[in-house]
C-alpha cells in the first residue's frame, strides 16, 4: 500500500473525511469509519459514485462520518439491504456500501440480510457487530454470545446468530471476519470486498465501549485483543499494481479476483486457511462456535463465480436512471400491437 | 312467454373454480363485445385454487351500464353444490341452463329449464377425465350462442383469438362449441328465448381490458424502470403484466431496461422502490391492504425524506386478511395517513379503467414531481375484471422528472440545498447518487434534518421541513387530477363518489332520475381534495357520498375539507363485497329522500 | 438587586451527555422535592449516547405548575460549545455559574455570574479524569445549594439515597458536593441570589416518578404476565422497568409467574402478545411511532380476530425516525386507525403520572373486556421525565378477564358460538386454547368468519361480524376512562385537551383568567370520544384544541364526533418537540380572542 | 405402530379429523394433514390441548382441516412464530403444532422463522414446502432450486433457501427433511417431534399439483418418487413401548428422547446417517446441496439437549392463562416498599 498524498483519482485522503461523529469517544464503530475512509482512498473509489447506506443505531449513523462527497441514505431499522438493493438497480455503477449493527443485522434485519445475500446484491456490507444495541442503551442483541453478562448483571440466555455462518449457507461469496481494531486487515478486507462484484459480508467486531466493553466480554476491546485468532494476514493488490507483483512470498495464497487484482493470505503458523475451499470455511466456522475462548478473523469464505444480481437482471450500462422516454416508450406501433390484444 | 328482451340482461355461469370455466365465460363476453354490444363480465371467484363454487356474471347493456345487477336472467348452472340456489336465483321468466346430472330437484316452474347432459356430449372429445371437464365449458358455450343468438362466426373467432398458436385446441373447442349449439338447437327452440344478443355498433375503438392489465401499460408507458413487489391477490397480476410487457418492449441488445425485484415481502418491497427511486429510477410497487400495513414504516420514510415512489393498492376487503377475492374501497383513509406522526400522501383514484391507464402514467410524474411517494388506489373490482374503456391514448406528453439538478445545471445555479423551498411551492431540488459535481452529495435520513440535510434536533431547523412538506402535498392539487362535475350545478342533490363506485352511481343516477329524483354528481380522482369539492358540497342540500368501506372514510375526509358540512353529508354505503350495483345506491338514496335522517 | 422570587423559577443545566451529569440533577430536583417544594425537572437530551448538547430544566414552582415556562432564572453552564447560548439564554435579573474554564466570552451584565473552578475543585477527589468529569457536577449542586438556600441536610440525605449501598460513593460525593458549597461560600453572597427555595409542606405523601416507571408498576398491578418487546426510546424503560419489577415480585419459589420475551422486532412484538393473549395471558408491549407503524397489519389481526393486547405507545417526534429524544402527540390518528380496512381502536389518553398508572393497569381489563388491542398513549415528556403524582392507590377490584366460559361454565351453558352478540353489547364470549371440553375448541381467523368462527365468503356473515364489532367498540364507552370537565359550565370558551398537554393547559387557563379571558375546560381520556365532548363543544363559542403535533389530530376526531363544529374548533399546536409550554398556549389563544380566525 | 381403534386416551382417529379440505385434489399438503393426524392418534395427544398456529397460504389453511377439538389460529402471513412463541408461553403444557409454507417461512417468514428457532420455542414447526406460492397462483418462493422451471416457461434465477441448513447453523435441535407422500417417515417425524422439547423442524416436500408439478421439478411428485435418497428408516417408540422392546435390530440406532421413548434409525445401505452428529449433518446437507439428482430425506439433525424457552423463562407449571390476582399483584407492603422508592 503506498502512502502517496494522492491516490489514481488524484484525490487526498482528506476528500474522503466525512462530518465529525458523535459517537463515545473510543468506539470502535469510529474506527471501521476509519479504515472505511483509508479503503476507499487508497482503492481510489470515485467518492461521486459511492452510496453509504445503513438502517438505524450508532454504528448506522456511521455514513455520515466518512466520504461526504458520496450519497448516504440512512433509512429505517433493519431494512436498509432493501433499500440498498434498489438504489443498486437504479443505477449499477454506483459503488454500494452499507454499514449496519447487529440489531440491526440479525435482529430486526434478518428477513432482509438473508434475502439480500439470496439476491446477491454487489454490495460491501458492513455489520459494526458490538454485541447490544448501543443507540437504545444496551440491551443484548442476536449476535451476543449465551452466557455473557453486561454492566449491571444481566447474563444473556440466548446462543448467538452467527452471521458469517448463515451468509455462507445461503451462498454468499465473500465472507469475512475481522475486529475493528485490526485496521491493516479491515482495510484489506474492505478493499477486496469493493472489488467482489455481489454481495460481500464482513461481520467486524466492533466494542460498545459504553455498554459492552467488560473485560471477560467477548465483544470488548480487552478480551479481542487477547483472544483474536487470525486465520492469515490478508493483503489486498489491485489489478494496476497486480502486474508488478512477479512473486508470491512463501506461504502465502494467492486468491484472484475476476478483475485482476488478487487477495494475498500469508500463513500465521503452519496453515493457511483456504477461502474458496467451502469445507474449510464451515470448519473455521465451527471452530469459532465450539471455542469460546477465540475469534477468528480473516477472509472465510470466497466464491468469485456468483452471479451479482445487476447480471441476473441483465442490466445495461446505462443506468436505469438516466433512461428516457425515447429510450423507455414502446413505439405507437408496439403500442398498438399490445392494445390489439384488448380487442 | 314474456316478451323479448334485447341487450339487457345477466348472464351468470355457476361452476367450481379451477375447472377451467374462466375461458369459457371470457369467450361469450368478448363474443357479446365483438357483436358491438355493451358488455360487462364479473368473476365472483373464491379465495382458493381450485374446487370451490364460483360465479361469473356477465352483464349485457345496451345502454353501456356496467355495473353489477343484482339481477340473473340467465343462470348457467354446473355445480351440484350450489345448483338449488342458483336454480333459485333465477328472476322470473328467466332462463336456466343446467347440467342434467345436478337438475334433479329443480321444481321451478316461472323460469325455463334447458337441461344438457354436459358428460355425454364431450365424452367423443376426450378420454380424459380432466380434459373433459374443461370441454364441458365449450358446451355451453354453444348453448348460450344458440339461445341468446350470438353470432356463430364471432363466437368462433374470439375462441380461436383465446387458443391462439395451438390450432389443434382451437379446433377441438371449436367443434365443441359447435356440439353444444347443435344439440341446443336440435333440443331447444331458441325462439322462445326471451333474453337476446343483437348486434350493435357500440364498442368500436373501445378496449376490452382488465384494471391490472391497464395499470401495468401505464406503469411500461409512464416509463416505470423498477419494480418491487411481492405477490398478493388482486394485485399480483398489475406486475406480472408489468414484467410481462417489460419483457417485451424493454429488451434492447439483450439489455433490460427495467428491473424487476420479487421480494421477501412488502416491507422489502416498499425499501426497494425507495432505494431505487432515491437513485433516480421511476419505481413502483402494487399491493393490497396487508402490504399496506406493512409498508406503513417506509412510507413515512418516503414522506419525510421526499423519495419518490408509486404504490398501487388493489383494495379487497378488510380487515385483516379479510375476505381477498371480493372488493372494497376500504384503504382511503389508512393509505392517506399512512405510518406514524403527521403525514399526509398524494391518493389517485382512477374511477374506470382509462383513467386507470392515465394515471398509473401520472403517478410517476408526480411521484417525481412532488417527490414523495404517490399512492393510486384501484380495486379487486376494477383490476381483476374485464372492462369496456375508451381506446388508449399513445402519450405525447414527455415525462415530468421534477426537479431533478444534474452536473451542469449545478455548475450554474452554483447553489443546493436539498430541503430549501426555492420556488415557493414547498418542492425543493434533488439530485441524483452519482451525479459528480462537489454540490450535488447529500445525505437522506428520516431522522431530523435541515434545509441543508444536515442533521438536526433542533426545533426551527425541525418545523421549517415538515411545515414545507405540508404545503408541498397541499400544493399537489395543481397537479393531480381535479374532480368531476356531472349534472345540473342548480340541482341541490349531490352524490360524491370514487372509483369504482363510479359504474353503479351513474346508473343509479339515471333510475333516480327516471324516478323524479334528481341529482347532481362529483367524482373525486385524488387527495388531497380539490376546492371544487368544497364549492359542491356547499350548494347542495344534501350530499350522498357513496362509498364501499363500512366507515364512510370518504364521507369524513370531504366533512374535514367542508367546514358546516356534517348535516350535509349522508354516507351511502356497501360493504358486503360484491361489486356495488346501482339498486343499492337507488334504495339508500330514495329511503333518505322519503324520509331524510339526521346525521 | 431584583426583588427575592420565592419557589417560582427554573434551573437549567447546561452539560454533554454521558457526563454524569443525570445524578446530580436528580439530586437537585429530589432535594427540592422533599423540602416540599413542587418541582417538574424535564431532561432535555440528544439522540445519541455521549458528548452532544444536553439540558436539564427543574421548574420550582409553589403553586405547582408543572409545565416547561420556557424561560430560564438560574442557569448552570459546562458545556462550552453551547455556553455563549446558554448564557445569552439567562432570564434578566437572573444567575449565571459558570465553569471558569468557558466564561471567557461572557459580557452580560443583566445578570449575575458566578464563575466557579469547577476541575480545580474536584482535583484532590480524583486523579482519573473520567471520575473527576463525574464528580464536578456535584460542585454545581454544592454551588446551588448554596445559592438557592437548598437545605444542607436534605441535600446530603438525597445524595446518600441516589448511591444507596455504596458507601464510599455516597462519601465522595457528599465531600465534593460540600466542597462546592464551601467555595460558593466563600466566594459568592448568597444573600444577593434573588432565588430561593423555602421548605413548605406541599408534596407530602406525593411521589417523584417516571411516568414509563408508573406504566411499570401498573402493568404489574393489573395482571401483566406477558410482555413482548422492542428496545426504541422512549419506551424501552417501560419494559425494563416491568422485567425488573417481576423479577422482583413474581418469582415464587423458582417459578415465573410472567414472562419477558425480547423480539426480534415490533412485528414479531405484537405477534408475540397477540399469541399470549389469545391463549389467555395477560400481555402487552410498549412501543414508539416507528414501532406502531410496523404493527399494522396485526393490529388490524387482534381488531377482526378479537384478540386482547395492551399496546402502550410513548410518543416521539415524527414522521419516520424524526426526534427520537423529542416529544410529541403525533400518534393519536395513526393508533387510532391502526391497518388497512375499516377498524376503529380504543385508545386511552392518561394526562398524568397517577392516570398512566391507573390506565395502565385498566388497560388490560378493557382489552379482555372487549377482546382488542387496546393502545395507551404516553409521550416522551410524560414517560422519560420525573414528576409529582397523588401517591398511587393499591389496587381493590380484581381482574376483569372479561367474557371468558371455562368447561365449567360451558357444561352449563351448553352452547357457545364464538363470535356471536349473546349479550347484546357487540361482545361475544370466547375459550381460551386448554380448555377441556367438547364445545370450546374453535378457529381463530383473520379472514372472513361466521359467528360460529367457521370461514366464510358470505356478505351477510362477513357483515353481521365487522356490524358486531363495531358497536363493540362504540361501546367501549361504557368502561373507558370519562373525560373531565373543569371551569363554568356556563363559560363559552372551551380549551378541550388530552396526555401532557393538560400541564401546560391548566397554568395556560390560569393566565388566561388572569388576563381576564375566562375558559372552561375538557380534558379527553379515551377514544372513542363520549358523549360528553359532543355537549361540551356545542355549549361553547369556540373550542381550543390544544395538542402537540402539526396536522390537529385530535381536533379533527372531534369535529367528526360532532356535527356543526367545524365552525367552534381552533386548533391550538404546538409541534416543535420541547415540552409545551404554557405561554405557547396563552399566546395562540390570546391572539385568536384578539383577532378570531375563521375556520 | 398398533392398528388399535383406540389410542391411549380412548380416542379414535376420526376424533382427530378436522373440517373438510378445500385444497386442489392431490396436493401434497392434503397429505400432510392425513400424517398429523395419525402422529397425534398414535401419540395419544389430547385434542383440547393443541395449539395449531399458521401463517396465510394453502399450507396454511390446513389446520382447519385436523384436529377440529384443538384450538387453531391462522395468523398473519409470515409471522406466525411470534403468535406461536406468545400461546406457548401463556401456557406451556399446549402442544404448539405449526404448519406453513416455503413462501410463508423462507420469504416473507424468514426473520421469524430465525428468531423462533434461536429462541427455541417448543413447538412442531412443519414447513409444507412446494416451492411455489400456491395461494397468489404460482410465483417461485425462496426455496425453488435455481434454474428450475414453471408451467408457462418462466425459470427461476435465485438459489433456494435450504431452511434445514439455516436452522442447523441456528442451532435447532430437530432438523428433518421428509416428503409429504413418504406417509410412514412423516408419521415418525411428526411424532418424535411432539416429543422434543424445543423447536422441531420438518421441511416437508409437499408437491403443489397446480403449479409445479412439472415431471422435471425437484418439487414435484414424479421427480420425487423418483429421486428422493432416505437417510434411513425413521421409527418412533413411545416411552410406555420403549420398555417392551428389549432389543433393536442390526444395522439400527438407537436416539434417546429425554422422556424414555426414542427414535429407531434403520440402515437402508451400507451406512446409517447418524443424526446426533452435527458434522454428518452438515455434510448431508452438503450433498443435498452438490446432488441436484437427489433429495436427501430423514431425521437430518437431533440434539436434546438445546434448553427450551419455557425453562428459560422458568415458567411454573401453572399456565400464565389461568394465575389471579392473588397470585399476581404484590401484597400491599411489598407495594409500599416499590413507592418508598419514589419519595
Ligand atoms: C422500528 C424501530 N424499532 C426500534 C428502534 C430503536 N432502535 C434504534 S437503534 C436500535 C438498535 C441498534 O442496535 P445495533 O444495530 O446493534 O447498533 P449499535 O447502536 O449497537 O451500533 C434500536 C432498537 C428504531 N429506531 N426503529
Ligand atoms: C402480507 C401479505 N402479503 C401477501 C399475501 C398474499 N399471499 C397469500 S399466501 C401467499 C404465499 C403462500 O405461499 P406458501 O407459503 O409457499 O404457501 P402455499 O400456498 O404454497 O402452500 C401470499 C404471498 C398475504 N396474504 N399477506
Ligand atoms: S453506545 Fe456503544 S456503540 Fe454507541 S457510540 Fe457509544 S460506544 Fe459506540
Ligand atoms: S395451488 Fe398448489 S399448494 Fe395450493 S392447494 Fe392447489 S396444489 Fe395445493
Ligand atoms: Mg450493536
Ligand atoms: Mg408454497
Amino acid at each position: 500500500m503506498s502512502e502517496a498524498d494522492s491516490n489514481a483519482l488524484g484525490l487526498a485522503k482528506k476528500d474522503y473525511a466525512g462530518a465529525k461523529s458523535t459517537l463515545c469517544l473510543g468506539c470502535g464503530h469510529d474506527q471501521i469509519t476509519r479504515e472505511i475512509i483509508e479503503a476507499a482512498f487508497h482503492s481510489g473509489v470515485d467518492p461521486f459514485n459511492v452510496v453509504k447506506t445503513s438502517g438505524i443505531g450508532c454504528s448506522s449513523k456511521t455514513p455520515a462520518y466518512f466520504i461526504a462527497q458520496g450519497y448516504g441514505i440512512n433509512s429505517v431499522h433493519g431494512r436498509m439491504p432493501s433499500v440498498a438493493t434498489g438504489a443498486n438497480c437504479a443505477n449499477r455503477h454506483l459503488v454500494t456500501l452499507g454499514v449496519s449493527g447487529d440489531g440491526d443485522t440479525a435482529s430486526i434485519g434478518m428477513g432482509q440480510f438473508c434475502h439480500a445475500v439470496r439476491r446477491n446484491t454487489d454490495m460491501v456490507y458492513i455489520v459494526e457487530n458490538n454485541g447490544v444495541y448501543g443507540l437504545t442503551k444496551g440491551q443484548f442483541s442476536a449476535t451476543s454470545e449465551k452466557g455473557v453478562r453486561k454492566k449491571g448483571g444481566d447474563v444473556n440466555e440466548f446462543a448467538e446468530i452467527d452471521l458469517c455462518a448463515v451468509a455462507v449457507e445461503l451462498g454468499c461469496g465473500f465472507v469475512a471476519r475481522s475486529f475493528s481494531g485490526d485496521a491493516k486487515q479491515m482495510v484489506a478486507l474492505i478493499r477486496a470486498a469493493i472489488q467482489h462484484e455481489g454481495f460481500a459480508l464482513i461481520d467486524c467486531i466492533s466494542p460498545c465501549v459504553t455498554f459492552n466493553n467488560l473485560s471477560d466480554s467477548p465483544r470488548g476491546f480487552d478480551w479481542l485483543r487477547e483472544h483474536n485468532l487470525k486465520l492469515h494476514e490478508v493483503g489486498f493488490v489491485p489489478e494496476y499494481e497486480a502486474q508488478s507483483v512477479d512473486q508470491i512470498p512463501g506461504k502465502t495464497l494467492r486468491v484472484d479476483m475476476p478483475d485482476g487484482s488478487y487477495i494475498s493470505l500469508s500463513a500465521l503458523d503452519e496453515s493457511i486457511h483456504d477461502p474458496t475451499d467451502i469445507q474449510a470455511a464451515r470448519r473455521v466456522l465451527e471452530r469459532d462456535r465450539l471455542d469460546k475462548g477465540h475469534v477468528y478473523t480473516g477472509l472465510i469464505y470466497y466464491n468469485p463465480k456468483s452471479e451479482p444480481l445487476h447480471e441476473v437482471l441483465h442490466l445495461g450500462d446505462k443506468p436505469l436512471s438516466l433512461l428516457d422516454e425515447s429510450e423507455l416508450r414502446p413505439g405507437r406501433q408496439a403500442f398498438d400491437g399490445i392494445l390489439q390484444a384488448y380487442t | 312467454m314474456s316478451p323479448t328482451v334485447v341487450n339487457d340482461f345477466t348472464v351468470t355461469v355457476a361452476t367450481v373454480n379451477g375447472s377451467g370455466s374462466a375461458s369459457s365465460n371470457t369467450i361469450l363476453a368478448k363474443t357479446v363485445f365483438r357483436m358491438g354490444v355493451p358488455v360487462t363480465p364479473k368473476n365472483l371467484f373464491p379465495s382458493n385454487i381450485a374446487g370451490l363454487p364460483t360465479w361469473f356474471l356477465i352483464r349485457v347493456s345496451e345502454k353501456g351500464y356496467q355495473a353489477r345487477t343484482g339481477t340473473h336472467e340467465v343462470v348457467i348452472a354446473l355445480n351440484a353444490e350450489t345448483v338449488a340456489k342458483d336454480a333459485a336465483s333465477v328472476r322470473k321468466g328467466g332462463v336456466l341452463i343446467v347440467d342434467e346430472k345436478i337438475a334433479g330437484g329443480i321444481t321451478r316452474d316461472d323460469i325455463a329449464v334447458h337441461k344438457v347432459p354436459f358428460a355425454e356430449l364431450v365424452k367423443p372429445f376426450a378420454p380424459d377425465p380432466r380434459l373433459r371437464k374443461l370441454l364441458a365449458n365449450m358446451i355451453y358455450v354453444g348453448v348460450a350462442t344458440d339461445l341468446l343468438g350470438l353470432d356463430r362466426e364471432t363466437v368462433m373467432k374470439v375462441v380461436a383469438d383465446q387458443f391462439a398458436g395451438r390450432e389443434k385446441i382451437v379446433k377441438l373447442n371449436q367443434e365443441v362449441v359447435k356440439v353444444g349449439l347443435e344439440y341446443s338447437r336440435d333440443t331447444f327452440d331458441a325462439a322462445k328465448c326471451p333474453f337476446k344478443v343483437e348486434s350493435r355498433d357500440l364498442t368500436r375503438d373501445k378496449l376490452f381490458i382488465e384494471g391490472n392489465a391497464a395499470a401495468a401499460l401505464g406503469a411500461l408507458m409512464g416509463g416505470c424502470t423498477f419494480v418491487g413487489w411481492y405477490p398478493i391477490t388482486p394485485s399480483s397480476s398489475v406486475c406480472e403484466e408489468l414484467i410481462h410487457l417489460a419483457k417485451e418492449h424493454r429488451v434492447v441488445g439483450g439489455d433490460h431496461r427495467f428491473a424487476a425485484v420479487q421480494a421477501e415481502d412488502e416491507l422489502a418491497s416498499l425499501g426497494l422502490v425507495l432505494g431505487a427511486g432515491w437513485a433516480g429510477a421511476r419505481a413502483m410497487t402494487a399491493t393490497a391492504g396487508p402490504g399496506i400495513s406493512l409498508m406503513a414504516e417506509f412510507a413515512g420514510f418516503g414522506y419525510y425524506a421526499e423519495i419518490p415512489a408509486v404504490v398501487m393498492d388493489i383494495q379487497r376487503v378488510g380487515p385483516s386478511t379479510g375476505m381477498p377475492t371480493r372488493t372494497q374501497q376500504c384503504d382511503v383513509s389508512s393509505c392517506l395517513n399512512l405510518s406514524h406522526g403527521d403525514t399526509g400522501h398524494i391518493v389517485l383514484l382512477p374511477g374506470g379503467i382509462d383513467e386507470i391507464y392515465e394515471q398509473s402514467q401520472q403517478a410517476f410524474d408526480l411521484a417525481e414531481r412532488y417527490q414523495t411517494p404517490v399512492f393510486l388506489l384501484s380495486d379487486l373490482d376494477m383490476g381483476m375484471n374485464y372492462w369496456m374503456a375508451e381506446r388508449f391514448a399513445y402519450p405525447e406528453r414527455p415525462f415530468d422528472r421534477g426537479k431533478v439538478l444534474d452536473a451542469e445545471q449545478l455548475a450554474q445555479v452554483k447553489a443546493f440545498a436539498r430541503y430549501k423551498d426555492v420556488d415557493g411551492d414547498g418542492i425543493p431540488y434533488r439530485t441524483l447518487p452519482g451525479t459528480h459535481h462537489a454540490l450535488a452529495p447529500y445525505f437522506t435520513r428520516g431522522s431530523g434534518h435541515t434545509e441543508t440535510a444536515a442533521y438536526t434536533e433542533d426545533s426551527d431547523e425541525y418545523q421549517k421541513v415538515v411545515d414545507r412538506i405540508k404545503r408541498k402535498i397541499d400544493g399537489s392539487v395543481r397537479d393531480t387530477p381535479a374532480p368531476i362535475h356531472e349534472g345540473d350545478p342548480d340541482c341541490d342533490v349531490g352524490v360524491l363518489h370514487y372509483g369504482s363506485t363510479r359504474f353503479a352511481v351513474e346508473e343509479a343516477r339515471d333510475m333516480l332520475a327516471a324516478d323524479g329524483i334528481a341529482t347532481k354528481a362529483m367524482r373525486v380522482r385524488a387527495l388531497p381534495l380539490h376546492a371544487e369539492v368544497v364549492e359542491f358540497v356547499q350548494s347542495c342540500r344534501v350530499v350522498y357520498v357513496v362509498e364501499q368501506n363500512r366507515d364512510g372514510q370518504m364521507a369524513d375526509i370531504v366533512r374535514l375539507k367542508v367546514p358546516g358540512s356534517a348535516g350535509l353529508i349522508k354516507k351511502v354505503l356497501y360493504y358486503a363485497g360484491m361489486p356495488l350495483s346501482a339498486t343499492t345506491v337507488v334504495e339508500q338514496i330514495t329511503a333518505d329522500q322519503r324520509e331524510p335522517s339526521h346525521v
